[in-house]
């Protein structure tokens, strides 16, 4: 369909719902790399003029991502209910925007939310966050509630939980092992121990799991631990008898996205099965771990949609979510600075980024998480970072990735520091995840204001050090 | 169930008190390259790991904006016996035209300049004529003769080994700038010499190429115009705060403009205190010959070769 | 003295205090304008390395502005208390910051750092925050209370306050009571009811102060108004008898920008005196409003150091708040983004400002409040303000102007909405000052929850529409 | 105490309820262009005006970078009779290049171009070869026979008055773009006419000066070029979201390089639905006559004549 809107007295208009949502995502360099940005700043505003229009149900008859070849379209469509979409089926986009504020608003609100998770889809979520300043998007996000469990409780009101990230650029058991003791003890790591392992090998990956199972249960830890590699390796590993908890896996808005991963819907359904056959969660069985990025899909040349227009990196980030909600994950975390400069450019692309994509993701039902993190080769620095993560809080974003001192010196960029987690739970008073804040404070690491204390260190964690750490 | 070591001493090191808590937080340090047990100052890092860190980034900042020095690099390659045996090195750009270019497009880092199309540097390497049009699916091992119509000077791509190499299958390694100029200028070459002492006896390699301003599905392009079956790819990595001159080598099977990144395989880190040269080189080797058997690169060729061998932490960089 | 400083392997030197805070401020376009900005991002860390090891009392001995020429200097060296300084005394300016952040995280650190005041001098406070992250400032920010009072409180822990800016491009009474209204119902005003006058005839001043006067007493709310008028306007009309409860005064941190602005020291004290006569406070006496903003000297061209050198307006910042201690404000703004690209040049740089100026403000004892605002040639938009704002929340800022949908007609900037202002109440839990707090309470303005009513006008608000709006 | 209205109806419009609430709101919107009566949507602004902000501030952002047409204003000039009456307007430029340069670098856009230093321009006035160096403190009034020798063409300064003129003090009008070259493009030509109409009484007038990529303060070295004892600047002020064609007025007495803010007058907002041009041209001039009184402009001088004039909100331009 052709849609068209007004700005400074000039007429826009935009051959299709794809151009039309392209058009009006707030400026970013992967849209205008990938060639779908807004000309200018009137056409934009044009673009969200004519969006704001649209009803709500024209997203269940175009679509973005043609249904006939891609089969990420097709499981968002079928996952679609239209009794929970009725509340707000017969709305334009913009009055879908108005309704949500005014929800968010009500002490109802995180049940008036919850309930619409499956009417929605994330064409519908991408397309109002477009029209929303990041004010409105963390008034809606707040009052949004997704709790998920494993062998911790992530996303409770109150709560800010934490990836412990003790990546490792020769994958070296003692290296790792280190960087855990320095996380562990300052809090962190209650929503998932995870390493990025530097090599795909699945005996390293099976060694890394083995590792990370000896320190959970050596220090009996409430906690899941997580070795991100590809879900065919995992796979492979659980009928081997490594000890998987979660099932990681990098996904994407598109077909050709996720086969450009290398990974399949089929595969995904086969990795959950299997990791809920092994029973290892004692609070919740949510086995899945995911990881997105808006510009993923553009990276691997797979962000084209019906009349092979491209499609912009937000809505395919959203279309992710869809995808991932079908797992019931555990955690999911944008990777949103990461991947660099020529998707979001500078500090300011990158906090709108993470707002929208812990926005999108809290509405559509998914454990949000953000990787608030950037590269050296983009416009952004320590401050955005504070700034981003002061943001989430407020968002009440599950969890963050937290590493030594901002510095992951095997992917090369900066995440959180353990500290930074520290102080944004006492500004703003929130606690780890239950079961872990109970642990921490049983082996002493807690005083009474729950502060994590500076210069404790548990016998557990000593033994560990003893163990793994060579004199 | 804890042991409370009391109120930490100094005003600088780690977050622990006491005796036993200094030789934790000192094993604790030496076991990892990581900025562990920085200590605390309230919740926040302490002044003067706030400054190391600041200043990392502004060398880091720097560094992302170091040209190539392709000449010193191709000097260096001519002076490795190895290198210079396969041939005068290629020399090729892509299409981005500046640093900020290739920063922000990283397709023009994809693709070769229309300059220096490699059919017409070397015209008798391939499908050399249509090198950019290197879409159509070939079979693999097809080029294998199509190269002895060589002119190029110093070319001993299909005179080498001439007898024996014919029958082998091509591979080209390339050397690409990627993110990290200072990567490549230190482990480029030592690296590929690495390689072609693993790879020279199962593969007849072509020239070395040198490629600016690069991206890792640049290698497509080459190893379709070069005609080979296997092309890696050495690129400089992202230089992070603590590293900034990491390499990574990337194998794609059957090159051709348009391949998947999951049709790829992926060996990183290589540099001291990360991976060998000899550890990493043995690995895309393995990977190679994998692919050869297996008929394609990618997630489903696995290596399951030696696991990735620990450095002592003695070699590392200061961080 | 010189200083020196290692970064990259480099040793880069510095020619006095003044050159070196100038190369240790982060990057921004006024400090480039000045040039004394660091050239590179190299040159700017070897700054922060060398500022680190200045002996805290080092500032008592060299001016960046010299004493011998500059009366802020004077008045700032003349305030400084050893005794309060006592204990930071023998520090560098890194361990300074090192000490404030475990302060802060301690359960009495409001009461150490409130008795800290008196011994820290402007460029001590700006330097330390030039090594600090926006978390750092926050993480002290937000352990810093400053609390004032005239009808209202400002300050207290758990609230926001905002200034209602009715501006009018003509003064017309119509115009700037409709704002009032729209601004009253939405629960703002409650920190000053504050017009900046169009025309600055002594006449037209004093017929705002009667209408505001009349607003406020009208409809008995508990708090102050202000026509932003210069000082020697206000005083004539505090002898021409005009209802003035507050003195307001734009100031800057040179004698010579202070002249540029056409102030005095002398004339500040004179109308301090003046207003402090009048005794029209209930529950606190404080009675100056300032307002401030980095850039304001170098747009005088009255940024000149010690030796001739340009002094960053991070620092000239600071010494505008060391002036505005000796008058106990009720409250003081910097208006952060409002002057411009030349100063600040887009919302990266706004935000770092503006969260910067709060935390040298509170550090100093200053009632700090924030335009978070931005003008159409600054690279920065509304999220950009959602942002700040929400940081300024958590950093515990006084208060926050606010006008009708962020769009300062007469100005010709965008501020605040009240809707923002509403918003992040909620999202924080915050509510107003107390005083007015309670009379939106009893004028029926509150739910239950303490959340401003859509659809509630009160009386007294009606009767005032019907009086002073055309039919 | 409090008149509940009962909830909200529509979609649209003010946040009151009921009956007497949309009258409330109807009449709260009549008295002014601000966008009060917005309605909340939760704690909201409603979509309706968001999208109106975001639309402006589109806007807002083109007009900024909008070239100022000095050819036109030049024409426009000379067709009014009481400008043309001045000589042809002379043009000038300040030292900042493009618009980038004028919103990073102020202090440029306060200097005249070293290519039209009005002495040179205009070589019998006033200071004429020092132009530059106007720093020098003058007595007011002393400039006044300096430009006697004027050759530049068209120059009525000298001889429009010559007898009755020769004893007036001198003022120059400035049309500088500034940062809304709409404002001045709507307002400047029809502004100065107004101010020749008030002013050509009291004061010798310089021809017209139009002046492009200027800084209020740009008046100083125009004034002390031309030798006048004051200068009046129009000059577009930043646009906001809801006005960008407004113009300010700045008197500055004896104007010279280096004259700071407080040394001058302002008077703001003239447009249609602000300051009306009579009005605006009435309150410069008793300033003008005010600082020749006081021997000085700036803050302590007041004006203390009628108040400004409240126009008809009808004449507001659609917010
Ligand atoms: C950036 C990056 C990504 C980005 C790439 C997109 C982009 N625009 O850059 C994203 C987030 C999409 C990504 C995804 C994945 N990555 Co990655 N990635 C990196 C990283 C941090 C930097 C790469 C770099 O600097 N390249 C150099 C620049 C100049 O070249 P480029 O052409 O711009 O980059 C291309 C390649 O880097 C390639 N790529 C990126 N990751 C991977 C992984 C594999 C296995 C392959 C073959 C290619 C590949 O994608 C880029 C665009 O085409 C490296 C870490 C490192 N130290 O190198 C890990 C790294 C290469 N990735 C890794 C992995 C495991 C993955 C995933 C397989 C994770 C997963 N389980 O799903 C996925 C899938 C990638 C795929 N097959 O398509 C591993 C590889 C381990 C190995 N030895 O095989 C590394 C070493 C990090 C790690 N240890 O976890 N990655
Ligand atoms: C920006 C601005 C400022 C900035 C100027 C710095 C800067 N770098 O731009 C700051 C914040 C410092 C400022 C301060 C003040 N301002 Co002011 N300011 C403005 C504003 C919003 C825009 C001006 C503009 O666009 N100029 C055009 C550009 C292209 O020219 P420019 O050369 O870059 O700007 C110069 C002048 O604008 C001048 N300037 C700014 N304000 C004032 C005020 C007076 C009285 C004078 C003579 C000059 C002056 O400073 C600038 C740098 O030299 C106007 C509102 C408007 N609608 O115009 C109010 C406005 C001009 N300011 C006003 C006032 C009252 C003041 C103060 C006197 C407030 C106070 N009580 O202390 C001070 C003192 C100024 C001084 N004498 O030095 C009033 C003037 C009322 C009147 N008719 O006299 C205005 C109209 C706003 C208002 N109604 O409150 N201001």
């Amino acid at each position: 369909m052709r849609y068209s809107g007004l700005a400074g007295g000039h007429r826009y208009s935009f051959d299709s719902l794809a151009v039309l949502m392209g058009a009006a995502t707030p400026a970013r360099s992967g849209d205008e790399l990938a060639g779908c940005a807004a000309a200018s700043a009137a056409e934009r505003a044009a673009a969200q003029r004519a969006l704001a229009e649209v009803p709500l149900g024209r997203f269940l008859d175009e679509d973005v991502i043609d249904r006939d070849t891609d089969d990420v379209t097709r499981l968002i469509l079928a996952g679609h209910d239209p009794k929970a979409f009725e509340p707000v089926s017969t709305m334009s986009v913009g009055q879908f925007r108005d309704w949500l504020l005014s929800v968010s608003a009500r002490p109802d609100g995180a049940a008036v939310l919850a309930a619409l998770k499956w009417g929605l889809t994330p064409e519908m979520v991408a397309a109002v966050s477009k029209l929303m300043t990041v004010g409105d998007m963390i008034a809606v996000s707040s009052a949004i509630d997704v709790v998920t469990s494993f062998r911790s409780t992530v996303g409770l009101p109150g709560t800010l939980a934490t990836r412990l990230q003790p990546n490792d650029p020769t994958d070296d058991p003692a290296g790792v092992a280190a960087v855990c003791i320095d996380g562990l003890l300052m809090g962190s790591g209650d929503a998932v121990v995870g390493v990025n392992p530097a090599s795909d090998n699945p005996r390293t990956v099976h060694q890394l799991l083995d590792l990370l199972d000896e320190i959970r249960t050596g220090a009996q830890i409430p906690t899941q631990t997580c070795v991100l590699t590809h879900v065919t390796t995992t796979i492979d590993l659980i009928e081997a008898g490594a000890p998987v908890d979660l099932v990681f896996q990098s996904i994407a808005g598109t077909q050709a996205a996720n086969e450009g991963f290398g990974v399949t819907i089929e595969m995904l359904r086969e990795a959950e099965q299997a990791a809920h056959e092994l029973h290892r969660g004692t609070v919740g069985d949510n086995v899945m771990y995911f990881e997105t990025g808006q510009g993923s899909a553009l990276s691997a040349d797979a962000h084209h949609g019906v009349g092979g227009v491209p499609v912009d990196q937000q809505t395919l980030e959203a279309r992710a979510y869809g995808l991932a909600r079908e797992f019931s994950p555990l955690i999911l975390n944008t990777v949103v600075g990461f991947i660099g400069p020529e998707y979001l450019y500078d500090g300011r692309q990158i906090i709108r980024a993470g707002i929208e994509d812990n926005f999108c993701g809290r509405l559509l039902g998914v454990p949000m998480g953000v990787d608030v993190c950037y590269t050296n080769h983009a416009e952004a620095d320590a401050d955005d970072m504070s700034t981003l993560l002061t943001l989430l809080v407020a968002a009440r974003t599950g969890y963050v990735i937290c590493v030594p001192g901002t510095d992951d010196i095997m992917l090369g960029y900066q995440s959180l520091s353990f500290h930074d987690v520290l102080t944004a739970r006492r500004v703003a008073g929130l606690r780890p995840a239950p079961e872990f804040d109970a642990w921490l404070s049983q082996v002493g690491l807690l005083d009474e204001s729950g502060r994590v204390r500076e210069s404790v260190t548990p016998a557990s964690l000593s033994a560990l050090a003893a163990r793994s750490l060579a004199a | 169930m804890s042991s409370v070591n009391g109120v930490s001493g100094g005003q600088m090191g780690g977050g622990g008190g006491g005796q036993a808590a200094a030789s934790l937080w000192e094993r604790v340090r030496a076991a990892t390259p990581s900025r562990v047990g920085l200590g605390r100052r309230g919740d926040s890092l302490p002044t003067s790991a706030l400054l190391d860190l600041r200043e990392a980034h502004a060398v880091a900042r720097d560094a992302i904006h170091l040209p190539l020095d392709v000449e010193r690099l191709r000097a260096e390659a001519m002076a490795c016996p190895e290198l210079a045996g396969l041939g005068e090195p290629l020399l090729v750009r892509s299409r981005a035209i500046d640093r900020s270019a290739y920063l922000r497009r990283p397709d023009l880092g994809r693709r070769l300049d229309l300059a220096c199309r490699i059919g017409e540097v070397f015209p008798g390497s391939a499908s050399s004529g249509s090198a950019s049009s290197g879409t159509e699916s070939r079979g693999s091992g097809s080029s294998a003769a199509d190269s002895s119509g060589s002119e190029s000077s110093g070319s001993e791509f299909s005179d080498g080994d001439a007898g024996a190499g014919a029958s082998l299958p091509g591979l080209a390694i390339v050397i690409a700038d990627g993110l990290s100029t200072a990567a490549v200028a230190a482990h480029g070459v030592p690296m590929a010499q690495a390689l072609v002492a693993e790879l020279s006896a199962d593969f007849r390699l072509a020239p070395l190429t040198i490629a600016g301003q690069a991206r890792v599905a640049i290698g497509d392009e080459i190893g379709a115009a070069l005609g080979v079956d296997e092309v890696i790819v050495l690129i400089g990595e992202r230089p992070g705060l603590s590293v900034s001159d990491s390499l990574g080598g990337y194998l794609t099977h059957s090159p051709q403009v348009g391949r998947r990144d999951s049709e790829r395989n992926c060996v990183s880190n290589i540099r001291p205190g990360g991976l060998s040269y000899r550890v990493a080189a043995a690995t895309l080797a393995r990977l190679a010959r994998g692919a050869m058997e297996l008929g394609r690169s990618g997630v489903t060729l696995k290596d399951t070769g030696g696991q990735i061998e620990t450095m002592s932490r003695a070699e590392l960089p200061p961080a």
